[in-house]
């Protein structure tokens, strides 16, 4: 009775992995329907006028890079193709690099010039002080870009010196939503976008029914959503399928492992 | 399906692969060894970006005559004293400049951010069955944590014990919430790597 | 020089707080009131932990967590945590029983080291003290939980004490104990580990609670006087939320325009 | 020195950068300005000295071959392999792109990756429904697992209808009370670092 109920480890692993692996190689199909989540995103961005500005803050390490990457590329296409002036930065150090190439694989592949349409001003220290002093002058927080030049020389800042000159803010992060809300939309009433890993989906939802959010994207569904709305599926939407089933897995599990602790409760309580 | 000719991309199968053996074997080496290396790039990744940011943030500034930076450059090598023995209280000042302007800053907007604008938030007009179930709701999670006898006896006395158990449900269902939303998350970033194996690897 | 329109409400509940915790925590410290706080499930199960143990012969097990003291949002936590320690120390040390502490920042290693030695020499036991009361594993957040894990399965443990800051390695040293049939208590106010630690353990100390439990165990006289500082902030906003929520269904919008002042 | 006055700078930064959000009065604001400038500087020297200790963790156990040395021999070796392709190469140079494309990029992911085995084999193993409360949390678990997935809306329309209510009801105003609650400890806690009635951040005796 115990080990049926009470299965070696390795049998739920490869129990996942068979269900993750399957539909990967000859996927389902089951349709995605967008939630309300990422209509609110989407249609915000929509109704933006072209040349509007935008500042995205990369807060996430590159451990949370499979959920929450998907959602910047499908994002950062949708907005180069608005025509959105693009402001891009990231706290956390080893995603300096791949900041890069994220605004390569978009803005650059959409052949938006750099220093007109978007600026890559890479890596800063401070977590939400630094925030709180961009409020004052984004210049002299980070000086230069990535390459170095100096940031006075660049046309898109020409009529932007501090956060408040942004239109709009887009904080995709992994540790916590309430620095970008305190030092921008407390401050002076920025407008954020939020694409939250899927556990920190819930906990934000107060946020957008208090209006201090425009929306909270919920980690890779979020993301193949979104890649449904801008017409480009990517890896998001291949792994729908696989979410789904190993979502089910683990259900199962999870009933099949109470029915066993039910059935020894009552054995138990019979002795 | 035709395997990769990039050498990265058989390098990075050789590290999802190493690291993945932990489950299947628990002190496998080559977990505990490609383990280390990433660890010491990833160390290493953070210094190189950091001085990037030394030559543009405080290098530059300073040949161009900006000397008002030369304070928090100070303040920020003082932190470096800190394995002087004897010298490490000095590296108080720069931590307390940090904690404190991390608190002030935090304080300054803290109130309004979390506590002013969440009960205005909550105040609904009470006519609906959501609405209903939402001011309940928040009311006993708040009173949920009453913690000290001051408050709780009181509510004792006012027969009002089952306000906390109610709170305590209600927490439940939020907690159940991020449980169900937590799956989703861990999920993704296994199934992001098998994507990688299987299409980028392997050319599935 | 003149307040900032918009913000003046919450500059006043700012300055209503301050006020009450600093007048609180100096109350407090001179008097003798013992630390009064509701009943904690998680906080009588405490002695159930030590009774365990005790009679199987079993070590416990206490784990901080990844957190690290020195940041703002972590360190609280381990410090409440450490509160918790220093009584499972000192009962540990009346009774015999063995305690074992795995950490993953040397700090805390240092600090767990000096609580556990200061109840055996509160206990009247110095010598009993032993060095694997203290092991510090690795900063690697799994290399640590599997260390843990292994010293765990190896010790046969009664009991395991998971009170501090978490990250995902929760999930793994709270399965670890299940499985080994140890009595549980988990504790923290990361609201996204807290759902893995009530499933799993048989007793969890929910949010602020933590800091309550370590108030009342190694009465500490700051943290009770900020706690009742709190419960008046809470029943402002009760206040709050009651008027205004009956204002607004009758369409007065008074407290509303009050809240954005 | 030691202890007063390092406490009284933490008073007059932290009172400092919390009155310049609520008082318009132009010495305290241009002030707390450069103040908010310096924070910026003085992180960025606090990120370097953190990864500099990692060696003064593992260099001390590589001359010892005390433990796990080896691994810290490895883990030394790739970390100023990194620095040194990094900095005097630049970021474009093949080492430092090998290292960063397949060995931190696979490694970070593939380690949090695990975490979804740990979930599995706790799901049969110890998420069990000893009480209601952990009965009512695996309830609303389980039916927000299925809403977030697309299986959810194939199974059954209600499914996505009712995982968004209890979404966006019982859990937002459980969410709602526990900001209110944390953003009062929040407030007690950093009150206490300014005003120097808890100095862990002190650290040390003297």
């Amino acid at each position: 009775m115990k080990n049926l109920f009470n299965p070696d480890k390795r049998v739920t692993y490869f129990l996942l992995l068979l269900v993750m692996i399957i539909p990967l190689i000859n996927p389902l199909g089951i349709a995605i329907k967008p939630s309300t989540n990422t209509l609110l995103a989407y249609d915000y961005v929509e109704n933006l006028k072209p040349g509007s500005s935008m500042i995205l803050f990369i807060d996430y390490g590159m451990g949370q890079s499979a959920e929450l990457t998907p959602q910047v590329l499908a994002s950062l296409k949708h907005y180069a193709a608005k025509g959105l002036k693009l402001f891009a930065a990231t706290q956390v150090p080893e995603m300096a690099t791949a900041l890069t190439s994220y605004l390569d694989q978009t803005y650059k592949a959409a052949n938006k010039e750099y220093g007109v349409d978007y600026v890559d001003l890479g890596y800063f220290a401070g977590a939400e002080s630094a925030v709180g002093a961009m409020g004052d002058s984004i210049i002299d927080v980070f000086k230069a870009d990535v390459y170095g030049t100096d940031l006075t020389k660049l046309p898109i800042f020409k009529d932007v010196t501090k956060l408040p000159d942004i239109d709009v803010m887009f904080a995709v992060t992994a540790s916590g939503t309430i620095p970008f809300i305190r030092q921008a939309n407390t401050k002076f009433g920025m407008p954020i976008i939020f694409s939250v890993n899927a556990v920190m989906g819930p906990a934000n939802v107060p946020y957008v029914q208090s209006g201090q959010a425009v929306s909270v994207l919920v980690g890779s569904t979020g993301a193949a959503e979104y890649e449904t709305l801008i017409g480009q599926p990517g890896t998001a939407s291949a792994a729908m399928d696989a979410q789904s089933l190993a979502h089910l897995v683990i259900i199962l599990l999870i009933v099949w492992g109470n029915i066993g602790y039910f059935m020894e409760k009552h054995a138990a309580k019979h002795e | 399906m035709q395997i990769s000719q990039d050498p990265i991309v058989w390098l990075s199968a050789f590290v999802t692969l190493s690291i993945l053996s932990f489950v299947f074997w628990n002190d496998s080496p080559f977990y505990n060894y490609v383990q280390s290396a990433y660890l010491g790039v990833a160390a290493g990744v953070t210094v190189v970006v950091g001085w990037s940011n030394i030559k543009n943030q405080v290098i530059t500034p300073l040949m161009n005559g900006n000397y008002s930076i030369l304070i928090p450059v100070f303040l920020g090598l003082l932190l470096l004293v800190r394995y002087i023995p004897g010298l490490n209280w000095v590296a108080r000042y720069p931590v307390a400049v940090l904690v404190a302007g991390g608190a002030g800053l935090g304080l300054a907007n803290t109130v309004q951010a979390q506590f002013v604008s969440q009960i205005k938030a909550g105040l609904l007009p009470l006519n609906s069955f959501d609405n209903i179930l939402m001011f309940v709701g928040l009311l006993a999670v708040i009173a949920f944590f009453f913690l000290t006898g001051r408050t709780t006896h009181v509510m004792e006395k006012l027969k009002l014990g089952w306000v906390t158990r109610l709170g305590r449900i209600v927490l439940m269902v939020a907690f159940g919430a991020s449980f169900g939303t937590t799956v989703m998350g861990r999920c993704s970033i296994l199934i992001g790597r098998l994507q990688f194996l299987l299409t980028d690897f392997l050319g599935l | 020089m003149n307040l900032i329109a918009g913000k003046i409400f919450s500059f006043l509940v700012l300055i209503a707080l301050s006020v009450m915790t600093v007048l609180l925590i100096q109350r407090m410290r001179q008097s003798k009131e013992p630390v009064d706080i509701r009943r904690l499930a998680g906080l009588d199960a405490l002695e159930e932990v030590v009774g365990r143990a005790t009679e199987t012969g079993r070590p416990i097990h206490y784990n901080p967590g990844i957190g690290s003291i020195e940041s703002a949002s972590t360190g609280a936590r381990v410090l409440g945590g450490m509160e918790v320690l220093g009584w499972l120390s000192f009962q540990c040390a009346r009774y015999d029983t063995r305690l074992i502490t795995t950490h993953s920042s040397p700090s805390s290693y240092a600090i767990a080291r000096e609580v556990v030695r200061n109840g055996y020499v509160q206990a009247g036991k110095p010598e009993n003290f032993r060095e694997e009361s203290a092991q510090f594993l690795s900063s690697n957040q799994m290399a640590f939980a599997m260390g843990a894990v292994q010293i765990m399965q190896r010790e046969n443990i009664a009991s395991n004490v998971l009170i501090g800051s978490y990250g995902a390695e929760c999930l793994l040293l709270a399965e670890a104990g299940n499985t080994l049939g140890a009595i549980q208590i988990s504790g923290d106010t990361n609201a996204y580990q807290l759902p893995f630690l009530i499933v799993t353990c048989d007793y969890s100390l929910i949010a602020e609670e933590l800091f309550a439990a370590g108030a009342v165990l190694s009465n500490n006289r700051d943290v009770y006087g900020s706690l009742i500082a709190q419960d008046y902030g809470k029943i402002i906003a009760l206040v709050l939320l009651v008027v205004g929520s009956l204002m607004v269904t009758f369409g007065n919008k008074a407290i509303v325009q009050l809240l954005s002042w | 020195m030691k202890r007063t006055v390092p406490i009284i700078v933490s008073f007059i930064v932290g009172m400092g950068l919390m009155l310049d959000n609520f008082v318009k009065f132009a010495p305290l604001n241009t002030a707390a300005v450069s103040v908010r400038s310096w924070l910026v500087i003085i992180a960025l020297f606090s990120i370097m000295v953190a990864a500099l200790n990692l060696l003064l963790v593992h260099i001390p156990r590589i001359r010892k071959r005390s433990g796990t040395w080896t691994q810290s021999a490895v883990l030394i070796t790739f970390m100023l392999l990194t620095i040194f392709t990094g900095v005097f190469m630049g970021t474009k140079n093949t080492i430092y792109a090998t290292f960063y494309d397949g060995i931190l990029n696979p490694g970070s992911t593939t380690v949090n990756s695990l975490l979804a085995f740990f979930i599995a084999s706790a799901a049969v193993r110890t998420f069990k429904a000893r009480s209601l409360e952990s009965s009512l949390l695996l309830l609303t678990a389980i039916l927000l697992m299925l809403s977030n997935v697309t299986i959810g809306s194939a199974i059954s329309k209600y499914i996505p209808i009712l995982g968004q209510w209890f979404t966006n009801v019982p859990n937002a105003t459980a969410q709602r009370g526990l900001i209110i609650t944390s953003s009062l400890a929040f407030v007690t806690i950093s009150l206490r670092n300014i005003l120097g009635l808890s100095t862990q951040w002190l650290g040390g005796k003297d």
